[in-house]
């Protein structure tokens, strides 16, 4: 314990207010997952009682998410897309922590706050600058040679491009950051012990990183799915839950189907998020 | 030989990296650039001109939005930072050693959640007929429905709650490996509560503080989905003003000059803040 | 086959894209809902790609076919015209006409008005009656650019008219803004989508509101008190339209949609979706009985003569009043 | 407490206990002015607790703390004027050394001129003029040990806490530190109180040592009576090296004792008057390494006065002036002896036959109290 | 090298510059099988650089390396059968013991069921058969040493090298491991080379010693060699402690050199064959404290064989078995001598006048190169 000052009013004062801001932080997520069990059309007080209807009903209007196509159509290409972006994004974040880590070359630390740049960016900038981009590629080949490239429109790609682009530095720092616990001579020791470079990579490095690779990944899977600003712009028919859940509420009509949603996604998320601290707990040494 | 490898594997490690950087980054921004010089002079006739520029800058709608949406920015990162310093402080010093993972834990699930629905779960609670309305009227404390949603206030609150938790990862992260024993000497050596969090914790912490701050600031200022469906008929937001240009008024020309000015503006006030504080890019947000 | 439907909220019932699919078992449809600027916005940013089948507004076809070149020109003899109202089919047709090719035709008609709780606002009947302090903080409207119009027609102008002169039509707007931006502490807030102002009228929050008729006509099935109110200049109506993606992909699988949701059981589906009315022979007879009375509860014949058409924006207006919107968002009462 | 003003610092029945376990138990101990005192235990028997509660951070269970004669239970720790050197010294490393060691004076107002002269004054005293304005990590690891002392000296303390300060240094700074430590206490003159687990510090540098064991105080005394009279087993075993032998008590009476070690030895013990053994009671005995003579078989010259033993020269850890040899004894066990070794012919070789010799006075023997059965 | 089959590692004029630093510097010597050899040297006089050469992870810029009589310099490092005992180890934590071990066996490609005879075998030679399962962090430090020299040994290398495998461990242990480090070379019969900068592990455990100074050899021996008998002022200097004055030669004969020390004192010294001195020649002179008697002034005896100075007792290092006294003699310095503090009335005490006496024998001197003058 840090704190001297032992009076206890003030610690009281102080758990209190602990107290307080994890209500706060709780308070919005509780309530869009409880009306998700209100029995009523809309997501509103007051409590008409309990139902599982809004999860597993299937029949209009109390469609369940999980007989609503569209809802689960939205999860679908959220799911894709978050695996590739995680993927990609891990593969690049694992290279760049060993250029930064162990590469040795002009203008490093320049490079390196380039790589941290994206982070900072807001979403909806990357979003927009990377649609112009590929739409003005597009537009010139088809201008000049009256070809279509449709992966440059908006569309699945272009998503996971928009994502993947400030992704890759959240995975690029996690990772970065076990690299440097790494002791080289433990590669140094499997060299010594008979071990070609390869084998050091697969049996040694690789495995040290394994935890940070697959928090990363699983950060930039949450990250990816929760994405809206920069998905937002680069989104063709292709829509992603959030995109779906935002048309549904903004053009539609909420319904506390959206509510079954956002419980089965804190619920989701909240797993993920535990399986990311365990992997990168660290047995005590 | 030897150092033939170790070119091939460092040029192997660059490649990806400065494809991402180039094609993904530098690439896109320039070209954002580039379309936000283009002045519409005509439908499908483009010249090139600061034109978009002259707009932004002649019409007070437009600089009064972006510095309404950067000062209100600078409002939300001041009480993240005010709100989130005693939890992180909470969490890093004083909670027993089981209870301070499970904390930091509690901290984190909200960050997994969408802000859609965040923001869904806040309009259900504010609105007038919702949860805390209700529950006013209710335990009789008023009579009539009060409305909370809609304003400026509920939409600081609700950027708050957003950002907060990149607020309270650096701050956990700078005050963890801070040794206690630091503060005990504050102590010890004669200061009292307020001169060992000046003196001592702060300047500690200012790593943290500085790299929550710009992160925060940055999502703030970028943020699109919780001004928009917490904020009232006054309330405007940058990015809004973006989204605007490309889609409502299908101008992409200024609205690539919006995103540029966004960016620069929000990269003064970063420079800025870093410049004030002493502290560089790389050893704040490189190392949370 | 995939047939990319874009198009408004409530405009592809599940109901029917079932049976769409059962019909043509080789046709799975995929719907991403919008509005008419989103429309736009995205078939320009895929340079018409992406989608097979777009459901803009008549008046938001011509001028965005001029600058983007989205569209492609429709085969009429693939789509089933005669069962369409020929009033409509032509005053479409006209609209959409570019170098003698059609680009888009009716789909359903509805109208933009007022929408009032009787019980809390019994004599609600105009545009201006939502800046009338009576109602102050208990009103709302959508910041587009339907309320630029009313309020103009409120104000005795005739915005369609000033098009001709744009600069007659700025200073009608600079009008029109002044008068909104004074409003503004009467408004409680500006809905976004049927959403958020169907919650507001149901709740009690707001007790009237700018509408579409479609909304209106859905919580007058909740709450008859809720009803329709043509404002007394005139509501103003808009039909929504069928319109090809220059680079779409699966026209054949559009035209058959366009076809099948013309079949007269398919339009009371529709239209009980929607409640729009479509645009076809009939059309108001084939709305479900809850959705045809509320719609009679709002129309008299005087408000269906007195009805104003959307009339084609002409370049830059968009802009025009894109900007004039921003200006009464910005503005601090 | 007649003549308090003696002692700076005075500790009765001290407890603190964190739920079941007693970290501190029941200690008493008064300090005199200016001498400086050690703690020495092994890992985990309460010593921090008790300097933690010196200083303020804990709150003891019970008992009373009194520094110059008035109790400072009821005061925090910024208010009393007992300084701490911390194990990591815990400088701040956001100010440089100037600011670090003006920390103290500016928390208790003093003028910012006056605030130039002391740390100027300590800088030169602690034999460090020129590092003012160095950052902290611009020092070196012995520097750094310095400063954190001079950042409490500059507050002029009653009472200097260092809780195991030399524990993250290398071992030659280690010892360079421990002369130094001792030379600064001289200089300042004020009293140091020092924890530590390792016997050779507290025994160098320390006018008193408490050896401290499960929360108690097992002895306080110089570093000689602890180290030639211990009271108890725990004191003999943890200060010094020694060979051990379990045995039990043949017979005894006011000054000696004859025992029987388990492996069949006899062997004759110093008395300690207030030792409490009868006979059969079962007893460890130890002898100092450097009191056992081993020489070759040929030179036999046993005195009654000593315990005699004979076997051969199992190996030689040869390590200078502190060079050792292991006989093995002739029932088999491994016994340590001091030697010198020359490097001339007369030295020990392996296999070199010996007698083994050493005084009864030096053969110190007290009741079993199970603390080496582990072992 | 006609029987290099005898040397199971030889170093010719290895020589190893990173840039302007010469790390390892014109380095020649040969390890005879199954020997225990340590390099001793300051830390940066390049020791690590000589091993990481050896292993293969540094190419020497000139020399050549020899093991098992073929040179090695074009085999790389996973080729070499040269194993390795890292500073902290670097045993693979996502391993667990048997894997670790097993590691380099299955880098060989041993099959499955010798690989699990094997690394039962060789747990067992370290006597932990029961880890095998076991996570590398539930392992104590002195387990992980072992578990880290298991490792190498399992692949039977000609040479295993070390390079300060003690240097993270706390002190007790340390002392422990030391014993058992010899115990294993022992064992295996293997060629142990052990890096350290602590002379005592270096002194204790080894066959021979090589002494490094800024990137050279200075002298190769065993410890007692190196420890009576040092060829230069460094050796003397950094292998164990001593007394040192500088001085002048004032004249010498084959067996005797007779020196007066800048503080005036005349001093006879053992004369070394090839010390290349002759009169006038600036000395440094080194006398060990276990070679100084200090005695009360009433014993007077001093034998003309001995050097001797009188002076009064500064004050006593008591630090049981190593305790020392300081003795300010009559014309200031401070003269450190062992003694043995009994706890009786005949110890010596603070401010006694004493005589030191001791051999000529036990004086050393060696040109002065200037290594002191620092100091
Ligand atoms: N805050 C605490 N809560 C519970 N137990 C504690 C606390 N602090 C110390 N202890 C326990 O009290 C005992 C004494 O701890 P203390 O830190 O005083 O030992 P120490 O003598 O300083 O050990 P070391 O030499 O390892 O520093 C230990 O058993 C420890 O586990
Ligand atoms: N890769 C390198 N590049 C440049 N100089 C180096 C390199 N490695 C070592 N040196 C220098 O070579 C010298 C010898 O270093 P080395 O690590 O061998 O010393 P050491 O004897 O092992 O020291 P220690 O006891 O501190 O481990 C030092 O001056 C060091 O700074
Ligand atoms: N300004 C034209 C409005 C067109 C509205 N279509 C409405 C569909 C609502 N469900
Ligand atoms: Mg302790
Ligand atoms: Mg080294």
């Amino acid at each position: 314990m840090a704190n001297p000052n032992k009076n206890p009013a003030f610690m009281f004062g102080y758990r209190l207010y602990v107290a307080a801001f994890f209500i706060f932080l709780a308070a919005p997520l509780i309530a869009a997952g409880a009306f998700a069990f209100n029995d009523s059309l809309f997501p509103a007080l007051p409590w008409q009682g309990f139902t599982l209807d809004w999860f597993f009903n299937d029949t209009e209007p109390k469609l369940g998410m999980f007989h609503d196509r569209r809802l689960l159509r939205g999860l679908y290409y959220s799911f894709i897309i978050g695996i590739l972006v995680s993927t990609l994004s891990v593969f690049v974040g694992t290279t760049n922590a060993f250029l930064f880590v162990r590469g040795n070359f002009p203008a490093k630390n320049f490079f390196y706050i380039l790589m941290i740049l994206p982070l900072v960016i807001p979403g909806v900038i990357l979003g927009i600058s990377i649609l112009v981009l590929a739409s003005n590629m597009a537009n010139g080949v088809e201008d000049r040679f009256n070809l279509e490239l449709e992966f440059l429109r908006p569309g699945i790609l272009l998503v996971v491009l928009g994502q993947f682009s400030f992704i890759t530095t959240i995975t690029s720092l996690v990772i970065t950051a076990r690299l440097k616990k790494f002791d080289y001579s433990m590669e140094e020791a499997a060299l010594n012990l008979g071990a070609s470079r390869i084998q050091v990579l697969r049996s040694v490095t690789l495995p040290f990183l394994r935890p940070a690779m697959i928090a990363a990944g699983i950060v930039g899977f949450l990250v990816s799915f929760e994405n809206f600003n920069t998905t937002l712009f680069l989104v063709g028919s292709e829509s992603p839950l959030t995109i779906t859940m935002y048309d549904r509420m903004a053009k539609v009509g909420s319904t506390p189907v959206l509510n079954a949603v956002s419980f089965f996604l804190i619920v989701g998320s909240g797993l993920l998020a535990l399986i990311s601290v365990a992997v990168q707990r660290d047995p005590p040494s | 030989m030897q150092s033939d490898i170790k070119r091939l594997s460092l040029i192997l490690l660059f490649a990806p990296f400065a494809l991402w950087i180039l094609l993904l980054i530098i690439l896109p921004h320039l070209g954002m650039v580039v379309l936000s010089l283009r002045e519409k002079v005509a439908p499908r006739v483009y010249e090139f001109g600061f034109g978009n520029y002259i707009d932004f800058i002649n019409e007070p709608i437009y600089w009064n939005t972006l510095l309404r949406t950067g000062s209100m920015s600078i409002l939300v990162t001041i009480l993240a930072l005010l709100i989130g310093f005693p939890i992180a402080y909470y969490i890093a010093k004083i909670a027993g050693r089981r209870s301070r993972g499970a904390l930091f834990l509690l901290c984190l699930i909200p960050l997994w959640v969408s802000d859609l629905i965040r923001a869904f779960g806040w309009i259900l609670l504010l609105r007038e007929t919702g949860v805390f309305s209700s529950f006013l009227q209710w335990s009789g404390m008023v009579s009539e429905p009060i409305e909370f949603l809609y304003n400026d206030v509920t939409v600081v609150m609700g950027l708050v709650y957003t950002v907060i938790l990149f607020m309270i990862v650096p701050l956990v992260s700078t005050l963890d490996g801070m040794d206690d024993a630091m503060i005990e000497a504050g102590y010890n050596l004669g200061g009292n509560g307020y001169t060992v969090l000046r003196r001592i914790i702060v300047p500690y912490a200012m790593p943290g503080i500085v790299s929550g701050c710009i992160v925060v600031f940055m999502m703030t200022a970028g943020s699109y989905l919780t001004p928009i469906l917490l904020g009232g008929k006054n309330s405007s937001w940058f990015t809004e003003q973006i989204y605007d240009q490309f889609i409502t008024r299908f101008n992409w020309e200024s609205g690539a000059a919006f995103g540029f000015l966004l960016l620069a503006f929000t990269s003064f006030v970063v420079w800025l803040g870093l410049k004030l504080s002493g502290q560089t890019l790389a050893n704040t947000v490189a190392k949370s | 086959e995939t047939l990319r439907l874009l198009t408004w909220g409530s405009y592809a019932p599940e109901e029917l894209v079932q049976k769409f699919q059962e019909k043509y078992p080789d046709i799975t449809v995929e719907v991403t809902f919008s509005n008419n600027e989103e429309m736009i916005a995205k078939l320009r940013a895929t340079g018409g790609a992406g989608f097979d089948l777009a459901q803009p507004s008549h008046d938001r076809i011509y001028s965005a076919q001029l600058e983007y070149d989205i569209y492609k020109p429709m085969d009429l003899s693939k789509i089933n015209t005669s069962v369409m109202e020929d009033s409509h089919l032509n005053g479409v047709k006209a609209n959409t006409t570019i170098d003698g090719e059609v680009y888009a035709v009716p789909h359903q008609w509805g109208t933009s008005g007022l929408m009032a709780n009787k019980a809390a606002a019994p004599d609600f009947k105009g545009w201006g009656d939502l800046c009338d302090p009576k109602y102050a903080g208990k009103t709302s409207m959508r910041l587009k650019r339907t309320i630029l119009l009313g309020t103009a027609y409120s104000m005795g102008e005739d915005p369609f008219a000033a098009y001709s002169d744009l600069d007659k039509y700025q200073a009608l707007l600079d009008k029109v803004a002044d008068k909104l931006i004074e409003c503004k502490s009467n408004i409680k807030a500006y809905w976004k989508g049927g959403d958020d102002l169907s919650a507001m009228m149901l709740s009690g929050e707001v007790v009237a509101s700018e509408t579409w008729d479609s909304t209106a006509y859905k919580l007058y099935g909740q709450n008859k008190d809720i009803v329709f109110v043509p404002p007394e200049t005139g509501a103003l109506a808009w039909i929504d339209t069928f319109a090809l993606p220059r680079k779409g992909k699966a026209d054949d699988a559009a035209y058959k949609w366009i076809n099948f949701v013309l079949e007269p059981e398919n339009v009371t589906i529709m239209s009980g979706s929607t409640g729009a009315i479509a645009a076809v022979k009939g059309g108001l007879d084939m709305l479900p009985a809850d959705k045809k009375e509320a719609v009679t509860a709002a129309f008299t014949d005087a408000d269906i003569a007195n009805l104003k058409f959307f009339a084609n924006i002409p370049p830059g207006v968009e802009d025009m009043e894109g900007k004039t919107l921003e200006k009464i968002k910005a503005a601090t009462e | 407490m007649t003549n308090a003003q003696d002692y700076d610092l005075e500790c009765t029945n001290l407890m603190k206990h964190f739920g079941a376990v007693r970290a501190v138990d029941d200690v008493s101990f008064n300090i005199p002015k200016g001498s400086f005192f050690s703690i020495l235990g092994p890992s985990g028997c309460g010593k921090t607790t008790l300097m933690r509660m010196i200083a303020g951070f804990e709150n003891p269970t019970s008992g009373d703390i009194r520094i110059k004669g008035s109790s400072v239970l009821n005061t925090p720790p910024n208010k009393r004027n007992v300084k701490m050197v911390f194990q990591h010294l815990a400088l701040f490393p956001m100010m440089n050394v100037y600011d670090n060691i003006a920390y103290g004076l500016k928390c208790n107002g003093v003028s910012a001129g006056e605030i130039e002269t002391k740390v100027r004054d300590v800088l030169e005293r602690i034999a460090l003029p020129d590092v003012a304005k160095r950052e902290i990590h611009q020092l070196s690891g012995g520097q750094k040990q310095r400063i954190a002392i001079a950042r409490c000296m500059v507050l002029d303390p009653d009472v200097l806490l260092l809780d195991e300060p030399l524990g993250a240094l290398d071992l030659k700074l280690r010892e360079a530190m421990k002369i130094e430590l001792k030379l600064l206490q001289h200089q300042f003159n004020t009293t140091f109180i020092y924890i530590t687990h390792d016997q050779s510090e507290a025994l160098v540098m320390s006018d008193h040592v408490a050896i401290m064991n499960n929360g108690k105080f097992e002895q306080i005394g110089k570093p000689e009576e602890l180290y030639h009279k211990p009271d108890t087993a725990f004191v003999a075993g943890f200060v010094g090296d020694s060979n051990r032998w379990n045995g039990s008590v043949i017979n005894m009476d006011a000054k000696q004792i004859k025992v029987e070690t388990d492996t069949g030895l006899a062997l004759v013990c110093q008395r300690n008057p207030n030792d409490g053994l009868s006979n059969g009671d079962a007893v460890n005995i130890f002898v100092r390494p450097e009191f056992i003579a081993a020489k070759k078989t040929k030179t036999k010259s046993s005195k009654d006065t000593q315990n005699t033993m004979s076997g051969a020269v199992d190996s030689i850890l040869f390590n200078g002036a502190n060079s050792r040899v292991l006989v093995r004894s002739d029932n088999g066990q491994l016994i340590e002896a001091d030697i010198v070794v020359t490097g001339s012919a007369s030295d020990l070789r392996s296999g070199d036959n010996v007698n083994m010799s050493w005084a009864h006075a030096q053969t110190m023997c007290f009741a079993d109290k199970g603390e080496f059965d582990a072992k």
